[in-house]
């Protein structure tokens, strides 16, 4: 940011190494990105050593946003940390609920009702959508196209109003609670949400052509950033980024959570290029495929929840009063499919009602660890296209 | 395969090595000794039988009354075509390392899954456990200067920092934690 | 201070100056795009289809402290950022603003009792013109605290010294 | 919606005296009959300004060919008294040569008249004419550009600024960057970091003084009109690498870096494209190049031959990276350079670049339309005036202005020009530097010199009006004719479904509302 280039606060940053190359003498730059610049979606700081416009290193930096959602944990009841999870991936309240609730109960040993597991179904998929709207449109933003952005968001106010009309908030919903959710659906909620998808679902081809598929954008995100299945794998990254390397895990089919099981869908996974309309510099692991993976989420989210639509039940929507539940001397470590990549609740209890420990996996955390590996020997300006592209939520990335 | 058998097989390779395994747990897990933890680790990764080729994630716990840290590592087996013979393996583990509070010492596991790297570094800022051999062991999340580790049970508040007041009256007034 | 307050004796000329200057300074506040947490989405939203806060003048975001007015702190902030933070607030030139927008930065919200590392009100920091309350602030609170700062800034004035004045007025009475 | 109470504006009445309570009092009267009548009437009399303009415009047209041709014609019939504009006509003189043309008042028409026989009065005339011009067009297309872009993006742009569509929203923005602070960081180069701002809005407007707007609406006639315009856009660059350097930047020394790099590279081809027409015509003079378009739109340069055709759209690419707009907008780049060679400028200066920026969209525009799209005449041939037996009285030539030629011809068809761009720019994702280099120096250059080349032999072999020049002419201005027509009912369906596109799905039809 600005003048902020050789501001180290409290980062040292190493000296600048001078190279000779025959008669040019070129110098290396240290060019600090963040943590405010337009790219780094909130406040992720990369040090960049640069010669020219090639980037030798890339340096991530977190912590700006690190709000202590683990000591908090240890100091409230679990159904009192529920709003804390909203915070955390703010892109994706429902998911980062479901996430604890689904911990808790797994800890407590409570049955959620089948209802529950719909509605909590219909809405986690709902905020998948709304979460890769938002790394849709901000991805395009990134790549200096304005416009696709506010076509995302317009169609993600049509979903927050469908939030908004369950849970009456337009972002931090603490609508699935532990044992279930917190309201059953308001009347007609399911013919407007019907009514949401016939709208939606053809927007899906608009956009791609809009961008995804955009000459421009295919020439900026293809063989850029590539990471293959291997080091995904070891860099432990989840989500749209490891099936994008061409890794088909997907928590909802390989180890099913709640009701998945009941569901038909696919998994998109990274294409190469050159098959199935995919473009032809496109390789496997770069940025366009895991662009292109959330959008094709996008359109299994539909269909999974027109399936739970047509099987819904009546029935209660909570299991029973949670509040000063005791949790056992036990502990347990769940992990659910976040837009982002794999959630993961570590909370043990010790007998009373607050937990001993609670500790959060964010999938942008190990997502964004990856970019040194990655963004050596890139441009100055793929390291938006990498970043943009990971998608990280700084929020659960320093909790 | 199911967690009693890989405890069997990892006290059948490493005898003393595993000092305890929890298997009535909600998620099964083995305590093993500190010295012995970076040939298991190694052992867990490369192992036909084990295959766990993902290090989920790093939990640092304080245990306080037993005057101990401890590091939880969860791991898991991801089928990927083209690493190792059979990495077809779907299974979830759980390795807890124990080390004494007082000289918190883990020999880093960040050269078997670079993932740890950032995971051992969060464990260091927030509860202090040193990883030895580590590449780059400083803080993550906290600034560099700040003091103490914060998910420590016994942390104290920061009262102010480079001049921005941490509290508030009515926070002195009522108690923390 | 800009170079052109503070420098006139109150009078006709500089009544009709003022009020040339303030509807200028009220219809064209530009946000800096400083999002750092939750509410940057709702940020993000009031600049979207919606809401539109280019409507009243103030959608164009500026990347940079130079060309922005308005500094809408939209989240949470942490220690690691405050520094950062008054930098960029020093960066800007006045005629500047501040907004707080969210309850971690009207006084550290849900983060207040255990968030060690969470700065306890952004006013701490840098001086704030108007809080807006909620977690996050819906889009339409956020324009209506635009709309105060347009309020606010219709009465300033370029006159000399404007508290003289009021301080002669007290000390009569 | 309640207001604030401020301690330290009085509100009680304000006391003038002496000659200050005249002029309060009248300064009161008239605010207080005008602002009712602008806050009741403000698109009527937006629109209304904006007919005055035209009509302004079109008398003042009238008025220089009169000038020119009366004036020559009565200093020709009085015996050659002197030369044609730096001579001392009488009063009276220039009363019997408007006369004699039949001119209708020619009593007070004369007074009017008399001034504009000197130099200077025509250059002072001209020159505020061309300043204000140039004021109002980067004003105006920035509304403009922010109303677009919100069509485009389904939302509505400014809406509150002086009350109609926010028409004044840009007089708003510059009467605020003006009144900020004038800041120069600490460790900046002081003195270049000052001088860079003129030196890249400066060569912007020295590039109108040689751009025709129609065959007598021309600052100075240069006969390398073409040379000297080009000369000045290049001289922007260098008020950006200053910027950029004098910043003490580094997200500025990119920025310029990258500037100079793609200005240095996208003039040659641009260069190359415009020597196509200037093949054609014979002549670098912009004047000479616009009148031999007049036979309606087949004539224009464009159709000529598909060298032409080709050369045009690759001088729109060029242009488009010469004045840094999108896709080519990777100095300023927002997302990687936060905001490139300015991200250090504030207030005034930056504006500055700004309006240089615009202007600079514009001057390009207008050589496209000089050298390729028929300048300032329309799609009707000239021609047909004559067949319709216009002659050269004050309403025909009224008719030939606003149907045939013109200044508003030329103007409008820039702002047609500013309208793809803009289009194109709320529509693209931006290229990286190296593609940017490469479409330049792989793509661009090598299909020129096979334009070039190519036209050169076209020229040569295929003879002008025989059955090949004819089919080819046809057939491009079919297609130029689709394609424009196509631009505007695309514009129009948008902008008359524009509440249809937002989508079906609406607050009303939500559960509990």
């Amino acid at each position: 940011m600005g003048t902020t280039v050789l501001q180290s606060g409290s980062d040292v940053l190493t000296d600048v190494e001078g190279s000779e190359q025959g008669d040019l003498r070129t110098e290396e730059m240290l060019v600090n990105m963040g943590p405010q610049h337009p790219a780094t979606h909130g406040v992720l700081r990369v040090v960049l050593r640069t010669d020219g416009e090639m980037v030798l290193e890339s340096v991530p930096h977190i912590g700006y946003l690190h709000r202590c959602a683990e000591k908090i944990g240890e100091n409230l009841q679990p159904f009192q940390y529920i709003p804390y999870t909203d915070r955390m991936d703010y892109l994706a309240g429902m998911n980062n609920n479901q996430a604890f609730s689904i911990a808790i109960e797994k800890l407590v040993g409570i049955e959620v009702p089948l209802r529950a597991q719909f509605i909590r179904v219909i809405f986690a998929e709902l905020n998948r959508i709304a979460s890769h709207l938002v790394a849709f449109g901000t991805y395009g933003l990134d790549m200096g196209a304005f416009t696709p952005f506010l076509y995302a968001f317009r169609e993600r106010e049509m979903i927050l109003d469908l939030f908004e009309s369950t849970c009456g908030a337009r972002l931090t919903y603490s609508y699935i609670t532990i044992g279930g959710v917190h309201d059953d659906l308001p009347d007609r909620f399911l013919e407007v949400l019907d009514e949401f998808l016939d709208y939606f679902e053809p927007k899906i081809d608009e956009y791609n052509q809009l961008l995804s598929f955009n000459h421009i954008f295919v020439k900026r995100t293809a063989n850029v950033g590539v990471i293959s299945a291997d080091d995904a794998v070891r860099w432990a990254l989840t989500g749209p980024v490891l099936r994008a390397s061409g890794v088909n895990w997907d928590l909802r089919k390989s180890t099913p959570y709640e009701i998945y099981d009941r569901f038909d869908f696919d998994i998109p996974i990274g294409l190469p290029g050159g098959r199935e309309g995919v473009p032809r510099s496109v390789v496997v692991g770069d940025s366009w495929n895991r662009h292109i993976v959330k959008v094709w989420e996008m359109r299994q989210s539909c269909r999974i929840i027109r399936q739970a639509m047509a099987q819904i039940t009546d029935g209660p929507h909570i299991a029973a009063k949670v509040k000063n539940v005791k949790l056992p001397d036990d502990e347990v470590y769940v992990e659910i499919e976040n837009p982002r990549g794999q959630l993961g609740f570590y909370v043990r209890g010790d007998g009373s009602s607050i937990p001993a420990r609670v500790k959060v996996r964010g999938p942008s955390f190990c997502n964004i660890s990856v970019l040194n590996h990655v963004g050596k020997g890139c441009l100055l300006a793929d390291i938006p296209a990498i970043v943009g592209s990971i998608d990280i939520v700084m929020g659960e990335c320093d909790r | 395969m199911a967690p009693e058998e890989i405890c069997i097989i990892l006290t059948g390779e490493f005898g003393d090595g595993v000092v305890d395994t929890v298997l009535d747990a909600c998620r099964p897990y083995a305590v093993v000794r500190v010295d012995g933890w970076s040939d298991i680790a190694r052992f867990l990764r490369d192992d036909g039988r084990m295959r766990f080729n993902m290090l989920q994630c790093v939990t640092a716990l304080d245990l306080l009354e037993d005057n101990k840290l401890a590091a939880v590592y969860d791991l898991f087996s991801v089928p990927v075509v083209g690493v190792g013979p059979c990495a077809t393996l779907r299974q979830h583990f759980a390795i807890r390392v124990e080390v004494d509070r007082d000289a918190p010492h883990i020999p880093s596991v960040s050269g078997i899954w670079p993932a740890a790297e950032w995971h051992e570094r969060e464990a260091y800022d927030m509860m202090g456990i040193v990883f030895d051999d580590h590449p780059n062991l400083t803080r993550i999340l906290c600034p560099d200067d700040w003091e103490g580790y914060p998910l420590r049970k016994d942390y104290e508040f920061p009262l102010e920092y480079h001049g921005i007041p941490a509290t508030t009256e009515h926070q002195l007034n009522s108690p923390r934690h | 201070m800009s170079w052109i307050d503070n420098r006139f004796e109150e009078g006709l000329i500089v009544t009709s100056l003022d009020w040339a200057i303030n509807w200028g300074r009220t219809s064209s506040i530009w946000p800096m795009t400083f999002g750092l947490a939750c509410c940057a989405i709702e940020m993000m939203a009031v600049g979207a289809s919606r809401f539109d806060i280019d409507r009243f003048g103030a959608g164009a975001f500026r990347a940079t402290p130079r060309q922005s007015d308005l500094m809408i702190v939209a989240g949470t902030v942490t220690y690691k950022m405050a520094s950062r933070l008054k930098r960029l607030y020093n960066q800007m030139p006045d005629p500047k603003y501040v907004i707080a927008m969210g309850a971690c930065t009207v006084g550290g919200g849900p983060y207040f009792k255990h968030g060690y590392h969470v700065v306890k009100g952004v006013d701490l920091v840098v001086p704030v013109d108007f809080y807006v309350p909620g977690c996050p602030p819906r889009p339409e609170a956020l324009l209506e605290g635009l709309m105060r700062l347009q309020d606010k800034i219709l009465h300033q004035t370029r006159a000399k010294d404007p508290m003289s004045r009021v301080r002669a007025e007290v000390l009569a009475k | 919606m309640t207001r604030m109470s401020v301690p330290w504006r009085p509100g009680g009445k304000q006391v003038h005296r002496g000659p200050a309570a005249l002029v309060a009092g009248i300064a009161k009267a008239l605010y207080a009959t005008f602002a009712p009548l602008v806050r009741a009437f403000p698109g009527p009399l937006l629109i209304g300004a904006i007919v005055a303009v035209i009509v302004g415009v079109w008398i003042n047209y009238l008025v220089f060919e009169f000038v020119d041709d009366s004036l020559v014609a009565s200093s020709t019939n009085l015996a050659g008294e002197t030369g044609l504009l730096g001579g001392p006509l009488a009063l009276g003189e220039v009363r019997a040569g408007l006369t004699t043309s039949g001119v209708p008042g020619s009593g007070i028409l004369c007074y009017v008249l008399y001034p504009l026989q000197y130099g200077v009065v025509r250059d002072v005339v001209s020159m505020g004419g061309i300043l204000g011009f140039i004021s109002v067009i980067p004003l105006y297309t920035i509304w403009w550009e922010r109303k677009v872009a919100g069509r485009i993006q389904s939302r509505t742009g400014p809406m509150r600024v002086g009350g109609w569509h926010g028409w004044s929203q840009s007089m708003a923005d510059g009467i605020k960057l003006i009144c900020k602070e004038d800041l120069c960081p600490a460790s900046a180069d002081r003195p270049l970091f000052k001088l860079a701002p003129y030196l890249a809005f400066v060569p912007a407007i020295l590039a109108f003084f040689a751009l025709p707007f129609g065959t007598y609406w021309v600052f100075r006639q240069v006969d390398v009109a073409l040379v000297f315009i080009l000369a000045m856009l290049g001289i922007e660059v260098i008020g950006v690498i200053l910027a950029g350097w004098a910043s003490n930047n580094k997200w500025s020394v990119y920025g310029a870096m990258r500037e100079a790099c793609q200005m240095v590279s996208y003039e040659i081809p641009m260069g190359m494209a415009l020597l196509i027409p200037i093949m054609v015509v014979g002549s670098l003079s912009l004047t000479t190049v616009g009148d031999t378009q007049s036979e309606g739109w087949t004539s224009w340069i464009v159709f000529r031959s598909p060298f032409t055709f080709a050369a045009a759209v690759a001088y729109f690419v060029a242009a488009l990276a010469n004045c840094k707009r999108a896709p080519f907008d990777l100095p300023e780049s927002e997302s990687e350079l936060v905001a490139g060679f300015h991200t250090e400028y504030s207030g005034f200066r930056w504006s500055l670049f700004f309006f240089g920026e615009y202007a600079a969209m514009f001057v390009v525009s207008g050589l496209c339309v000089i050298l390729f799209l028929g300048a300032w005449y329309s799609p009707l041939p000239m021609s047909l005036a004559d067949r319709w037996g216009l002659g050269d009285s004050v309403g025909a030539r009224a008719i030939k202005g606003l149907l045939f030629a013109g200044p508003l011809w030329f103007v409008a068809k820039c702002v047609f020009l500013l309208y793809v761009q803009i289009w194109i720019r709320w529509t693209l994702p931006r290229i990286r530097i190296d593609q940017v280099l490469y479409a330049c120096i792989q793509v661009l250059l090598p299909l020129m010199m096979v334009l070039l080349l190519g036209h050169t032999l076209y020229e040569l072999f295929v003879p002008v009006h025989g059955f090949v020049w004819t089919v080819f002419n046809l057939v491009l201005s079919l297609i130029g004719a689709v394609f424009v027509l196509g631009m505007i009912f695309i514009a129009t369906y948008g902008f008359w479904n524009r509440v249809g596109l937002v989508g079906s799905l609406g607050v009303e039809t939500l559960p509990g509302s």
